[in-house]
């Protein structure tokens, strides 16, 4: 998180985290689990009602955020939502609320995200493709656009009322949004290792909407799909940092008052180095999400790179941290009963979605061959 | 026992996968998985596991490193490890090698009285008894030698009082080995005592632990005045370290011991079933990366069991001290914990959330989260590395708080119960 | 100085890209390495650097946040950042800012006396004045506290004797930090004083060390009767521990110091040229596998530049200790280390035998050869692990055997000269 | 190297020990950097006289091993190499010597390699391309075979005096024995990390031998192309074990010594730690190295993967073992007066040599994929 939030900042943060504490301690989480949704529909509509949706929507359509930075200021939900391993559809809801809103599309619908009424979802994902890999078809049929073709994993796909579905028209991409009580609209619930959370598949067999369910241009929406996985990518790596912090905290404090052979844990060199190893990952995870959410923000053209540098990192490195906090839990660690796997699973989970620590290395690749080229066309130039 | 009526191994070979082609069942497909199976389907699997073991006793394949006096077939570690070959694909009683046979078995071999392992070894190589290790507390991480458990006499007996974790299947399970403290006023290694104690005993309560999987097997034993008689004690009165210390070898040893009967490779990919079917469930099996990936998890696979082969004959020869067992087991911690990554890792978003019919990419997140399991039972690897840094290598030890001084006074911390 | 009369960073930006572009050349080409220069054209690179440094002097550009008092220019670690940012792509004084600038100068700043400030930090950013640190001694290692070369005091000056090693440049600087044992009869951190000394002073031989890869930078000196004025001291006489431990905060914070002047960048991928360089040149630019590799070399000097600049900042606004400069240290020197055997790996064949053509592939055997440089130089990463766990942790510290005994009388073992 | 080795056995590796400690010291080691062969001739001359070249060639033709299992002997030779950092032509002219035996051709060539004054050596590996990915170009043409193409990198090519070259024929490999002095072959010095083993670039531009020169039938020498590359990495693999073994034999030694802050390094848990993994590795590459040769000497289908396994393994965990004890050693570690480096040298190359680690992991996913189809073909058959 960031060093320095301005009082206004800091204040939205406290807001949270206090709602957050009372709201879902680990009990409720444990108990979550064999809730259908997750989450309970009126503890959604409070905490939107401290903003949590509203961050990315312009002021015309009922948003506002706090320091200029939506992005940035929206990444310190999500951290809290890390460090309480809390539950609700806070990336999927506000992705789609950011894209209707810069669209100026489908009003009623951001009215409702941002009361909390209305929970939307992206659907973007496909079985087996790599993030923002599209095969899923969006057919323009006269007055009406058609969709065939399945998305997985998407979140909270049986809460969501509303479905934003990126697809591929002709060369370029598409996005509408689809009831998803629509006719030809399937969700079959997947399993998950998060507690909280619900993933599901929905598949789109000769899916009918009108042209104006568009969000955007029919076949432009490669940049505005961009900009959406730069954001969701950015709440994940804030909310994975959220729950490092925790698991480290937690297992710090552990270290000191467990005692082994007379001594404390914290006692012994060789724990010492190791903390000391996930002190240098937990702010280097704080680091490159801080850095990336401010560029991403203001629009600076490195920020893909340091996204996809944050998601690997965090990636690896997060669940490296937090395993080893596991370890040193000893036996405890892998009950239940035990907290530390709350923050495990909400890592691991990010970590699994939106594109593997692999699959963003390999996008750096990529990323930084496009920026050596462009850097020898300017000396060229 | 000499040598000249030692069955050859070969013929041994032969003989075993004639018997194992006509008796036992092919094993369940790959991909089982730990989580959620109810009560019941538990129960049946041990009473079939059970009724495998007396298969075996009654074809002379139980206890192949035991001796005749017990029960066992008497032969060697070369010819357990041809049986465990040829078992590969087999059912087998998984549930009763470890702990049940080592440590618990070997345990009794070495430190119980005649009378004793007359008693216990034939039944349990008849799949009569099943045995588990009540080693750890809760308060007690590593440091098994602090244990609070406390077994106090009387005339003929022992009362037992305090709590033990850890035990698998202590639910269904029949006896267990305890480790207690009997004297609380000498350094905590010298005032300790074995016991071994039907888990059916009154005033012993057992609770099933939840892991984070949903996996129920482990359990939490409270003892509250157990009564023990005399008789049942192993090894003498709070010399229970010396026993302590090769019970702990003994689970050090698992994969290396002449006691286990599991087909070979099991640990490794078998009972997951190859990670490469996990590359092409996921669909990549034309990608390079992933390929990779799945080649390093088949590299310290392999590795790793060269390693436990070397070790285990090093021991046998002599050529390496018992405590070398703690080279192999470390790293094939490290290597089991590497491979559930990777599996990860390949499975992409399934590992995350996947669906039924995403076959071996499933569930790789659930194995994910459990990673750690088996570098912290059975000893954690830290304990590893100082065993080997110290024993093996000859380093300084390192400094111990509670060396010399009477168990009473030793600081304890305040997360210690 | 007041914030009204500071130039505003953007505008400042503006007029360092202008002067840069007008007189410094474009660096050359990547792919320099450390082997085998001849001492002539060294020499020569150190003359062109201090003829650059002057350069930036005169053109209002050196010592960008010193104070004006000592010739500096009095601004912010925004304004160097700046200037930074515009020097990528061009030559720099690289030779005069670590130890030069940082620790020595910083060290300078921070304890010299007005007159020794006077004396030397004006020459220092004119370029006249080349300064090395004499810290580490043959039998010291990690614990630079320890040093055995002794300064007595003679009237008004000081005898020095000993050996220091690990001196960059020596052969062609200027001056020396030295710490000296002035004590021997108080515990070791209460018996050392800091001096000040020209390299070419009468007693003083210096032996250029050749690394593993060729290179000769590194010096060691002996100090034979070398006779210092005790105006050349700094700090208090048996305090210089005090000093000390500051020394060694500039030196960690390096990468982070306020009076470095460096191409962004530089430390990270900048000198050896973009990893896809060595994909390219290797043949690769195709195959997956190696583009992970790049993206993974990419991605950790990514996030180490981001700690940077997060500890940086935490550091000067105090949210963070000052030891949190080791967080940053240790994640780059992983990093670092880690980058050197992608690019080694990604070499394949090359990195074992290569020919003069083969570009960036070629030397990937060397780097890797030379891959602990940075974890050992400036302070083990152990030592960095230590600080972070007991100075910005607060855990408990390590047992030292030679606290609060006379340094004479600490242990040394055998290896000890 | 083997937990046991028989009377013969040990007397031989003494031979060999004693012969390198007395011949090729350190200083001496130091010294041959300046050396264009990087060995004296009459070194490798008195090491063939103790049978470093002979225990692949069948009694026949001259040669004769230990134990009945000749690899799993020349290991032995090969540990002490890499535990000595020696010099000379080892694997090379072993392979070749092999090779020839096998075959029965070139007897007099065998006869120059078992005395130790002919040395040859394996044309391979080409630029830019996998191990036994061979594109060099051996055509039929009437009595002749015509040869084309680069290989690259050849160890000792300046110094073999023959050279067996792998080549395709139409769809099949083709194996021949050209002596260097033939036209149209070029040989360019390569640079490298090793102190004395030379490698170089040899190029064949229609360089023309009788037919007679083939090694084997021409265009059915694939079989033959494995098993020597097996014979290369069980080679390979045991000398980098060696260089393992006595780089971490130094540390520990330098360990117990050097003491930091008044106590001995090896009194701090976090190195003890460090040692107790290094340890591992070390067991563990004496482990695989052993198995593979032991499996590849007796014809076992498991020596590939074993052998690929203990490429990668020893190639990755090697270095990190050496290169932690260079780091043990600080500075001195680095410098060329120090003797850590010499067995890092001979590791690294090792390592990049015949295959690199990440090379290898993909060979074993085809070994493994291959074995699981043959087990599958098995199950239904």
């Amino acid at each position: 998180m960031l060093l320095q939030l301005s009082s206004d900042q800091e204040f939205f943060r406290e807001t949270t985290d206090k709602f957050l504490t009372d709201q879902v301690p680990v009990e409720v989480l444990r108990r979550l689990r064999d809730e259908a949704a997750g989450y309970d529909a009126d503890y959604w509509r409070r905490g939107a009602e401290l903003g949590w949706t509203s961050l990315l929507v312009t002021e015309k359509h009922g948003g506002g955020n706090i320091s200029g930075n939506g992005i940035l200021d929206l990444t310190i939900v999500a951290h809290e939502f890390g460090a309480h391993a809390a539950p609700g559809p806070l990336i999927a809801t506000n992705v789609v609320a950011a894209a209707l809103a810069e669209t100026d599309s489908h009003p009623d619908v951001i009215a409702g995200l941002l009361d909390g009424s209305t929970v939307a979802t992206w659907c973007i994902d496909e079985p087996g493709r790599r993030p923002l890999d599209v095969d899923v078809e969006i057919r323009v049929d006269g007055d009406d656009l058609v969709i065939n073709g399945v998305k997985r994993p998407v979140e909270a796909a049986e809460q969501a009322s509303h479905l934003l579905v990126t697809g591929r028209t002709d060369d370029g991409l598409t996005q509408v949004l689809v009831p998803a009580e629509t006719a030809g609209v399937t969700v079959t619930a997947m399993r998950s290792v998060d507690l909280t959370r619900r993933f599901g598949a929905v598949s789109f067999s000769d899916v009918r909407v009108p042209r104006a369910a568009a969000v955007g241009e029919v076949g432009q929406a490669s940049a505005q799909v961009q900009r959406q996985f730069h954001l969701v990518l950015a709440l994940v790596n804030a909310e994975s940092v959220g729950a490092m912090q925790t698991a480290f905290d937690m297992t710090v404090e552990w270290g000191f008052d467990r005692y082994s052979f007379g001594r404390p844990l914290v006692s012994y060199q060789a724990l010492k180095h190791r903390f000391a190893d996930m002190k240098s990952w937990l702010e280097a995870g704080h680091a490159i999400t801080d850095e990336a959410a401010e560029e991403l923000g203001t629009g600076d053209d490195r920020a893909a790179m340091l996204l996809s540098a944050g998601k690997a990192f965090i990636g690896d490195y997060g669940g490296e941290l937090i395993q080893d906090c596991v370890q040193l839990h000893g036996g405890l660690g892998v009950t239940f009963e035990h907290d530390v796997h709350l923050y495990l699973r909400r890592q691991t989970v990010n970590r699994a979605l939106y594109g593997t620590p692999s699959q963003h290395r390999q996008r750096l690749a990529d990323l930084g061959q496009q920026r050596d080229e462009a850097a020898a066309n300017k000396v060229d130039a | 026992m000499s040598d000249d009526n030692v069955e050859d191994v070969e013929a041994f070979r032969q003989r075993a996968r004639e018997w194992i082609r006509a008796n036992l069942r092919r094993a369940d497909g790959p991909g089982q998985t730990l989580r959620g199976k109810d009560e019941q389907q538990d129960l049946a699997e041990v009473a079939r596991e059970r009724e495998v073991q007396r298969m075996l006793f009654d074809a002379g394949f139980a206890g192949i490193c035991v001796p005749k006096d017990y029960a066992g077939q008497g032969l060697t570690p070369a010819h357990q490890r041809a049986f465990n070959d040829e078992l590969v694909g087999y059912e087998y009683p998984a549930r009763l090698q470890v702990p049940p046979m080592t440590p618990c078995m070997a345990v009794l071999l070495e430190f119980g009285t005649e009378e004793q392992k007359q008693r216990h070894v034939p039944a349990i190589l008849k799949g009569e008894e099943i045995w588990m290790q009540l080693l750890s507390e809760p308060s007690g991480g590593s440091d098994v030698a602090g244990a609070l458990t406390s077994a106090v006499r009387e005339g003929d007996e022992w009362l037992l009082n305090g709590s033990k974790i850890w035990t698998s299947g202590a639910w269904w399970a029949d006896w267990g080995l305890v480790l207690a403290r009997t004297n609380w006023d000498v350094p905590k290694h010298r005032g300790l005592s074995v016991f071994i104690l039907p888990l059916n005993a009154p005033g012993v309560t057992v609770h099933r632990i939840e892991m984070l999987n949903g996996n129920r097997e482990f359990c939490q034993e409270f003892l509250s005045d157990v009564r023990v008689p005399d008789s049942d004690r192993i090894g003498d009165v709070d010399d229970g370290w010396t026993v302590g210390v090769r019970w702990l070898f003994h689970e050090r040893m698992q994969h290396n011991s002449p006691y286990v009967t599991r087909p070979t490779g099991a640990t490794r990919e078998g009972e997951k079933g190859s990670i490469l079917k996990v590359v092409r469930d996921a669909g990549r099996i034309d990608d390079p990366v992933a390929r990779e990936l799945a080649g390093e998890a088949l590299e310290i696979g392999l590795v790793t069991e060269a390693l436990n082969h070397r070790v285990a004959r090093g021991i046998m020869t002599g050529t390496m001290s018992d405590q070398a067992a703690a080279v192999g087991r470390l790293l094939m911690c490290v290597s089991l914990s590497r491979q559930s990554t990777i599996a990860f890792e390949i499975a992409g978003a399934a590992g995350g959330a996947w669906a039924d019919d995403d076959g071996e990419a499933a569930e790789r997140g659930t194995d994910f989260l459990m990673r750690q399991t088996p570098s912290i039972g059975g000893g954690t690897t830290e304990m590893a590395r100082n065993v080997i840094a110290e024993r093996v290598l000859g380093m300084p030890r390192e400094q111990a708080l509670d060396r010399n001084v009477p168990f009473r006074e030793v600081p304890r911390g305040s997360a210690r119960q």
